[in-house]
């Protein structure tokens, strides 16, 4: 029985078989063959080697055939898991990519292979409807990010935004397993989907709604809503640009799965329709709104006052968090798709930000917003790319990002207890007029202000340009033909 | 009262004096104690519930707890790594101390 | 089968151990002690683990806490005690940190006592835990999180290992409060 | 007829095509882009005239195609021509076309013309697309490329400051009101699960659509679709200047001048108008003609007070085109209170006419621009009549069209059905009286205006040395002055083809109450052109002593008005106080309280700061960049949450989790 059981896991897993793999290649070929170089020459080296584990990830991701259900629920993907994996592979890829030119640390191979290990953790984590599995896995996701987080050798902040991330993720994780810990004692099974099922039966038991916030509190922490957000600012500035853009964007889709899966798969998938059940929904729809309008408000206010680029960038995601949340707050199906939409839009913006941020970095420069100043001149693609991107934060159409508002806009009003409905909406779309002005102001500095002092040319790596150039592009198309991104979602 | 609520409770209260740890003490490596505490309290309400539980799944509890153990293993590996890290950079592990990053 | 004594002895001397041993590890002064306190606590659990008749997971509890992290946490300890006293100050305004634990204790308690009745009874077989079940269930239904939590491990291991061994070209700094490096004055509280 | 509606799309593909090329063309080769540029937009206007043409001869129809699906429901896009849109669309391109050949002569010397028409184009084409939308969401993201356009343009000469903010101050302010259009966009979409106009009897414009919503109403009592009516409304106030939100309209001036001509003249202002022209079926929905539905008398005030407004601060200008900025306010205003008492028609018409002579005054100031060397200020130009001839007699068309002077003018007969309409408002008289009075004053500024620039003898060294320009910039002057007068033979009340053409249903007035409307309207322009004519005649020797005739008559009404009735300063008064107290609050909170309770309540003062900025700001916009200031602030007390702290914001987590713990057994139990 073992051996075929064990085939068709393998058979299944290879994409992240295949990025296991080529992380302990990285990290041996750095170790053994391009040890001995320079610095920059083993980054592009261990890179490359990288890029070519997520490229051979990716080709194997439809080779799997059928999923089928195994183990326990411990892989179970739900329609459209297959294609957010390879949104996660590429997103990561991007990253590789923004890493090469940068020289932040002496531990090249080391990480890029935590790299492809946190993209492995991610795709696990995504596809996975048990609860234990869905714990390590995020564990593993975590731990490596702190890591991650940690090895920026010149900036005496990473050390410190890696112990806050640590100490944050810490309590998280305790708060998510003692949730989880009481799920499963109420229900017997550390299944979602039988939970699920389970619940319907079940009474109003007031320690299962405690269970439910502490496990929610602790995925929270993973997209950074507030108030569990306070570890977000820190991170992005001082961890490795690369690795904030990782946090930003791969990690966070992550989460945004996670959060449906337990909120729609373990809470209220059972809600619509089937008379005599018990709607475990409208006991969390509102602790969603409000966390989400904590989120909007905390972070939008507190980004106008940010100077920093990747400052700023970190209050604009916790605020992106928040209008994400909006639309879990519709428990039908449906929702799954737009709030997926957003998250990979979301990411996809984020992470090309980040790369302008990396980029700047790699040629020298401080990336804050009199920084930015003539960044028109000096590299227009880099601006131009940089003002999509921030243009789709803002949601302005048609670019990709209006979309995802638009999506979870619509989620937010049109699910069922409508009353009060329309505040929420009223909030989100208020706090996004004040987060225009924030975003304009970054629009302002890098295509219309002169520089302060005549700079020459930012000399920007080829690859760092394709890659920002083919983000900037899905941005555009993505807005223009939406249904390319949720068809595969639904 | 129970075997189990008492067992629930004692969970609860560890968890709890884990928490007053964690948001109490100025040093990294005494909050780091909290957590540990914390993830300790949340195997043992595992282990009660598969003693106690009403549908005893087969091993689900202890399993999880095998595989929490190993976790917070290696969650402290890497907290103290990185509070080594941070004393060799600031020369202290208070944490008020340890706050450049601001904005 | 009778039914076992709701408060025994045994019970209320290991949950003292539990209770104890935990909070004389987060409110001990000394951060050695703090340590040893901690695993006190931990041998205190593993005793709980035991009573429940989850022998292996009490000695797992034993080896792994007690040996390996409670040992790694008084050796971090010692390593970084050079520069600060082992003494701490006092904790930053402990009211408010105790005063939100009790409040979820309470929540918490009040939660586990308003469990709808007969959610919990005790079943009819006592549940065993033959180390051999727990194995072979190791190797089929998780085997996937055993993978991971190997990954897990192993990522853990490289980062630790990067995070902690020095770093040549980076001498320590003194943090911007402290007028010279090492020593203990403290910092005017922020607060 | 199929295949044209199934084409329609060409139409604002032929602009985007040239702001594509433009784009990636060299610099120097910016003539090629202008041409381009040119070329595309008369290819446009000739199909557009052929469409319209089709209009005529047919009815409307419309296509819809799929675009993407989302759960259950597939959201399509389609393209719709009836007469409202064909008029609209003959219209802008037509204009658009004389305003491009115009720019041409104008920006001829700017190195950077090309990014200018690639903008210019990339504008037309969204003002096209927005026209032909048979989707509600596909006229809001081309209503937002509008207003990115019109942001790029205001702000295209960047190097000087006041431009750049400027351009921000445009888009921001009519963001806020954008914002009350998406929600109400949102909320229209999940009532009715679509967002086409016309579909077959599914669309949210049609009979099924509406008397689902007609029945229903809001938590507050307010019908269902006065709710949505009154959101979509905010977009249009937004866009067209009314009330509130009018402060970034004059300030929009800073672009250049064909900019203003085009956009914040003759098109994009008037998108808000269309808009509720479009939607109206829905705004009109539960009213009759003694109770008119409630999102229209909204409107009919809002048009009425702005017509006013506009009108009075325009008096006291002493900008070219500033006074052209207050009287386009003003004229918007006039529209909407057609809009909101007579009918989609009653306003188009006027939006129509408007259109071609407030083009034609804006090219004629550029014109007198480009002549006098970039000089604005009336005070400095004078007696220009003689040195540039053709644009003083094609401005005076312009004068006299807005001015509403009777029998050749066609604004006279489409300001005339307004006040009409007004004048058989149910509701009650006084926007009539409003309207009549702006009407008088608009003959009075423009006659003022006209003396300053034209009579008399020259005060400036740049207007002594002005000269006509090219026949580039005189050519469109003068097919716009034909237009002006030509389009008076279509909206008479005698023979009004246009407006039955735009709305086939409305009845024909009885012309007893159309002659006494007519000889009113013509008094009250002859008023204020006998007012204007009387007390700035002799306004050189006025000018010796430094001040307005106006102002040395009633100088504390002129100091008023010169001010714009001083909104700013009311409104930063009060902002500053509002603002001052919650930070006054949340520092005394500070030194009193322990230090989470201070987070708390430094978070909840500057939540109550926020709010009462975002209140003053829907309320009256008077002051946006404090309001920023404001918000700033407020985020910097929220940034004190994280003073680099850790455990801190970790009490925070765990409050966080308490009170949500707490209040979901709450809501358990009880």
């Amino acid at each position: 029985m073992n051996g075929p059981l064990h085939l068709d896991l393998l058979r299944q897993l290879l994409p992240e078989a295949v990025l296991v793999v080529s992380a302990l290649a990285v990290l041996l070929l750095d170790l053994r063959v391009f040890g001995r170089r320079a610095l920059s020459e083993r980054m592009a080296n261990s890179g490359t080697c990288a890029a070519v584990g997520l490229l051979a990830s990716w080709g194997v991701l439809g080779m799997g055939a059928v999923p089928v259900e195994t183990l326990a629920g411990a892989f179970r993907p739900l329609p459209g898991t297959q294609f957010l994996k390879g949104v996660l592979l590429l997103l990561s890829l991007a990253t590789v990519v923004f890493a090469m030119p940068g020289r932040f640390t002496r531990h090249a191979g080391e990480f890029f292979a935590l790299l492809l290990i946190a993209t492995a953790g991610m795709m696990l984590l995504i596809g996975t409807d048990n609860l234990l599995m869905l714990f390590v896995a995020l564990e593993l996701v975590s731990l490596t990010l702190y890591v991650l987080t940690a090895l920026h050798e010149e900036r005496p902040g990473a050390t410190e935004a890696a112990l806050k991330y640590f100490l944050f993720g810490g309590i998280a994780a305790a708060l998510t397993l003692f949730g989880m810990s009481l799920l499963y004692g109420l229900t017997g099974s550390v299944q979602l989907s039988v939970i699920g099922s389970r619940l319907a039966a079940l009474p109003r038991e007031p320690l299962l709604w405690i269970a439910l916030v502490m496990t929610l509190s602790g995925l929270a922490f993973k997209i950074a809503v507030a108030p569990f957000h306070l570890w977000a600012p820190d991170v992005y500035q001082g961890a490795p640009t690369p690795a904030a853009a990782l946090v930003a964007s791969g990690s966070k889709v992550a989460g945004f799965v996670l959060l449906l899966r337990v909120l729609h798969v373990g809470f209220g998938a059972n809600t619509a329709g089937s008379a005599g059940r018990i709607p475990w929904s409208p006991g969390w729809i509102p602790w969603i709104a409000v966390l989400s309008t904590l989120s909007m408000v905390a972070g939008n206010l507190t980004a106008l006052r940010q100077t920093d680029l990747r400052r700023l960038l970190a209050y604009s995601a916790i605020a992106q968090g928040g209008y994400g949340l909006l639309g879990l707050m519709d428990p039908r199906p449906e929702s799954g798709a737009a709030v997926l939409y957003f998250a990979v839009t979301y990411a996809i913006t984020a992470l090309g930000a980040f790369g302008v941020v990396a980029a700047m970095e790699a040629a020298g420069e401080e990336p804050t917003l009199p920084g930015l100043a003539g960044l028109g001149r000096r590299s227009p693609v880099l601006a131009a790319c940089l003002s999509v991107f921030v243009l789709s934060m803002a949601g302005i159409p048609p670019l990709a990002g209006f979309f995802g508002k638009f999506f979870v806009f619509v989620r937010a009003i049109s699910s069922e207890p409508q009353s009060g409905r329309l505040w929420i909406l009223s909030v989100a779309v208020g706090t996004s007029a004040v987060a225009l002005y924030y975003y304009l102001q970054i629009v302002r500095h890098a295509l219309l202000l002169p520089a302060a002092t005549p700079a020459p040319a930012l000399r920007v790596a080829p690859l760092t340009l394709f890659a920002l150039l083919l983000l900037a592009g899905a941005t555009l198309v993505l807005g223009f033909l939406p249904g390319l991104l949720l068809n595969p979602l639904q | 009262m129970s075997a189990a609520t008492l067992h629930l409770l004692l969970a609860a209260a560890m968890f709890c004096i884990g928490l007053a740890g964690a948001l109490c003490r100025r040093n990294a490596i005494l909050v780091l104690i909290g957590i540990e505490l914390m993830l300790n309290a949340a195997n043992l309400n595992f282990l009660t519930f598969w003693k106690y539980g009403p549908q005893p799944q087969p091993l689900d509890g202890p399993v999880f707890v095998l595989f929490s153990v190993a976790i917070a293993a290696a969650e402290a590996a890497v907290g103290l790594a990185l509070i080594i890290a941070i004393h060799r950079r600031y020369r202290t592990t208070q944490l008020e101390e340890i706050s450049r990053l601001r904005g | 089968m009778p039914p076992e004594p709701v408060l025994s002895l045994a019970f209320a001397i290991v949950a003292g151990l539990v209770l104890g041993g935990s909070v004389a590890a987060v409110s001990c002064r000394n951060r050695v002690h703090a340590g040893l306190f901690l695993a006190v606590a931990l041998v205190g659990l593993a005793l709980v683990f035991l009573r429940m008749g989850a022998e292996f997971l009490g000695f797992i509890q034993i080896l792994v806490y007690v040996g390996a992290v409670a040992v790694l946490i008084v050796f971090a300890i010692l390593l970084t005690r050079g520069s600060d006293s082992a003494h701490e100050r006092r904790s930053n305004a402990p009211g408010i940190g105790i005063g939100l634990a009790v409040l979820l204790w309470g929540v918490l308690a009040w939660g586990i006592l308003h469990r709808s009745p007969g959610a919990i009874a005790t079943p009819s077989p006592p549940p065993s835990m033959a180390v051999r079940d727990l194995g072979e269930r190791l190797l089929r239904e998780e085997l996937l999180p055993l993978q991971t939590v190997g990954l897990l491990l192993t990522a853990a291991l490289i980062g630790a290992a990067l995070i902690a061994l020095p770093e040549p070209g980076i001498s320590p700094r003194p943090s911007g409060s402290h007028g010279s490096a090492g020593t203990e004055t403290p910092p005017s509280s922020p607060t | 007829m199929e295949n044209l509606a199934k084409n329609l799309w060409v139409i604002p593909l032929l602009p985007l095509l040239a702001a594509t090329v433009g784009t990636f063309l060299p610099r120097r080769l910016h003539r090629v882009t202008a041409g381009l540029s040119v070329a595309a937009l008369a290819t446009a206007a000739i199909l557009a005239a052929a469409a319209f043409l089709s209009v005529v001869r047919g009815g409307a129809l419309y296509s819809n195609v799929p675009w993407f699906e989302t759960g259950t429901l597939s959201v399509r896009v389609g393209w719709i021509l009836d007469p409202l849109s064909a008029a609209m669309l003959l219209m802008i391109t037509v204009v658009g076309t004389l305003i491009f050949i115009f720019s041409t002569g104008y920006m001829a010397e700017d190195p950077d013309s090309g990014r200018f028409f690639c903008f210019l184009s990339l504008f037309a084409a969204a003002m096209l697309g927005l026209i032909l939308s048979n989707s509600l969401l596909l006229l809001f993201i081309c209503w937002e490329l509008v207003g990115l356009a019109s942001y790029l343009l205001i702000g295209f000469w960047y190097s000087r400051p006041p431009a750049a903010d400027a351009a921000r101050k445009a888009f921001l302010t009519t963001r806020i009101g954008d914002l009350g259009f998406l929600v109400g966009l949102i909320w229209l979409y999940s009532e009715s699960g679509t967002v086409l106009f016309y579909d077959q009897g599914a669309g949210c414009l049609e009979p099924a659509a509406l008397s689902g919503i007609a029945g229903r109403a809001t938590a507050g009592g307010l019908a269902l679709g006065t709710a949505i009516s009154l959101l979509l409304f905010c977009g249009a106030v937004g866009k067209s200047g009314q009330l509130p939100l009018h402060v970034w309209l004059p300030d929009a001036m800073e672009g250049p001048t064909p900019v203003s001509a085009l956009i914040h003249a003759a098109t994009m202002v008037a998108a808000g108008v269309f808009l509720m022209a479009r939607m109206f079926p829905l705004v009109a929905l539960g009213g009759s003609a003694e109770l008119p539905a409630p999102a229209l008398v909204v409107m009919a005030w809002t048009g009425a007070l702005t017509a006013l407004f506009g009108a009075l601060t325009a008096v006291a200008q002493t900008d070219i085109k500033r006074i052209l900025a207050y009287s386009t306010i003003s004229q918007l205003g006039f529209m909407m209170m057609g809009l909101a008492t007579g009918g989609p028609a009653v306003g188009m018409v006027h939006l129509l006419t408007h259109a071609f002579f407030k083009a034609l005054l804006f090219l004629g100031a550029g014109s007198v621009i480009h002549g006098c060397h970039g000089e604005q200020d009336i005070r400095h130009l004078g007696g220009l009549r003689r040195r540039m001839p053709l644009t003083f007699a094609t401005y005076a068309v312009g004068m006299m069209a807005l001015s509403g002077v009777p029998v050749f003018f066609s604004g006279f007969w489409s300001k005339d059905a307004i006040l009409h309409s007004l004048s058989h408002w149910a509701p009650s008289r006084v926007p009539f009286l409003l309207g009549v009075l702006t009407a008088a004053v608009t003959a009075f500024y423009m006659t003022r205006q006209m003396i300053y620039v034209f009579a008399g003898t020259s005060r400036g060294p740049d207007s002594a040395h002005a000269h006509e320009g090219s026949p580039v910039l005189t050519v469109p002057l003068g097919i716009l002055a034909g237009a002006s007068i030509a389009l008076s033979a279509v909206t008479t009340p005698f023979r009004p083809w246009l407006e039955h053409f735009l709305s086939p249903a409305s009845t024909p007035s009885e012309s007893g109450s159309v002659w006494g409307i007519l000889i009113l309207s013509a008094l009250a322009c002859g008023a204020g052109l006998a007012a204007g004519g009387i007390l700035y005649r002799n306004l050189g020797v006025a000018l010796k002593t430094g001040r307005d005739p106006l102002e040395r008559w009633v100088p504390r009404m002129y100091t008023l008005m010169r001010d714009r009735f001083r909104f700013d300063e009311f409104y930063r008064a009060t902002l500053v106080k509002w603002v001052g107290a919650a930070a006054w609050i949340s520092a005394a909170l500070d030194q009193s309280l322990g230090s989470v309770f201070r987070d708390l309540a430094s978070f909840a003062a500057s939540a109550g700061s926020w709010l009462s900025r975002t209140v003053d700001q829907g309320v009256l916009n008077a002051s946006f960049d404090d309001g920023c200031q404001a918000a700033r602030d407020a985020g910097g007390l929220l940034s004190r949450t994280h003073d680099g702290q850790p455990q801190r914001s970790l009490r925070i987590l765990i409050a966080g989790v308490i009170a949500l713990a707490a209040g979901l057994l709450f809501l358990a139990t009880s």
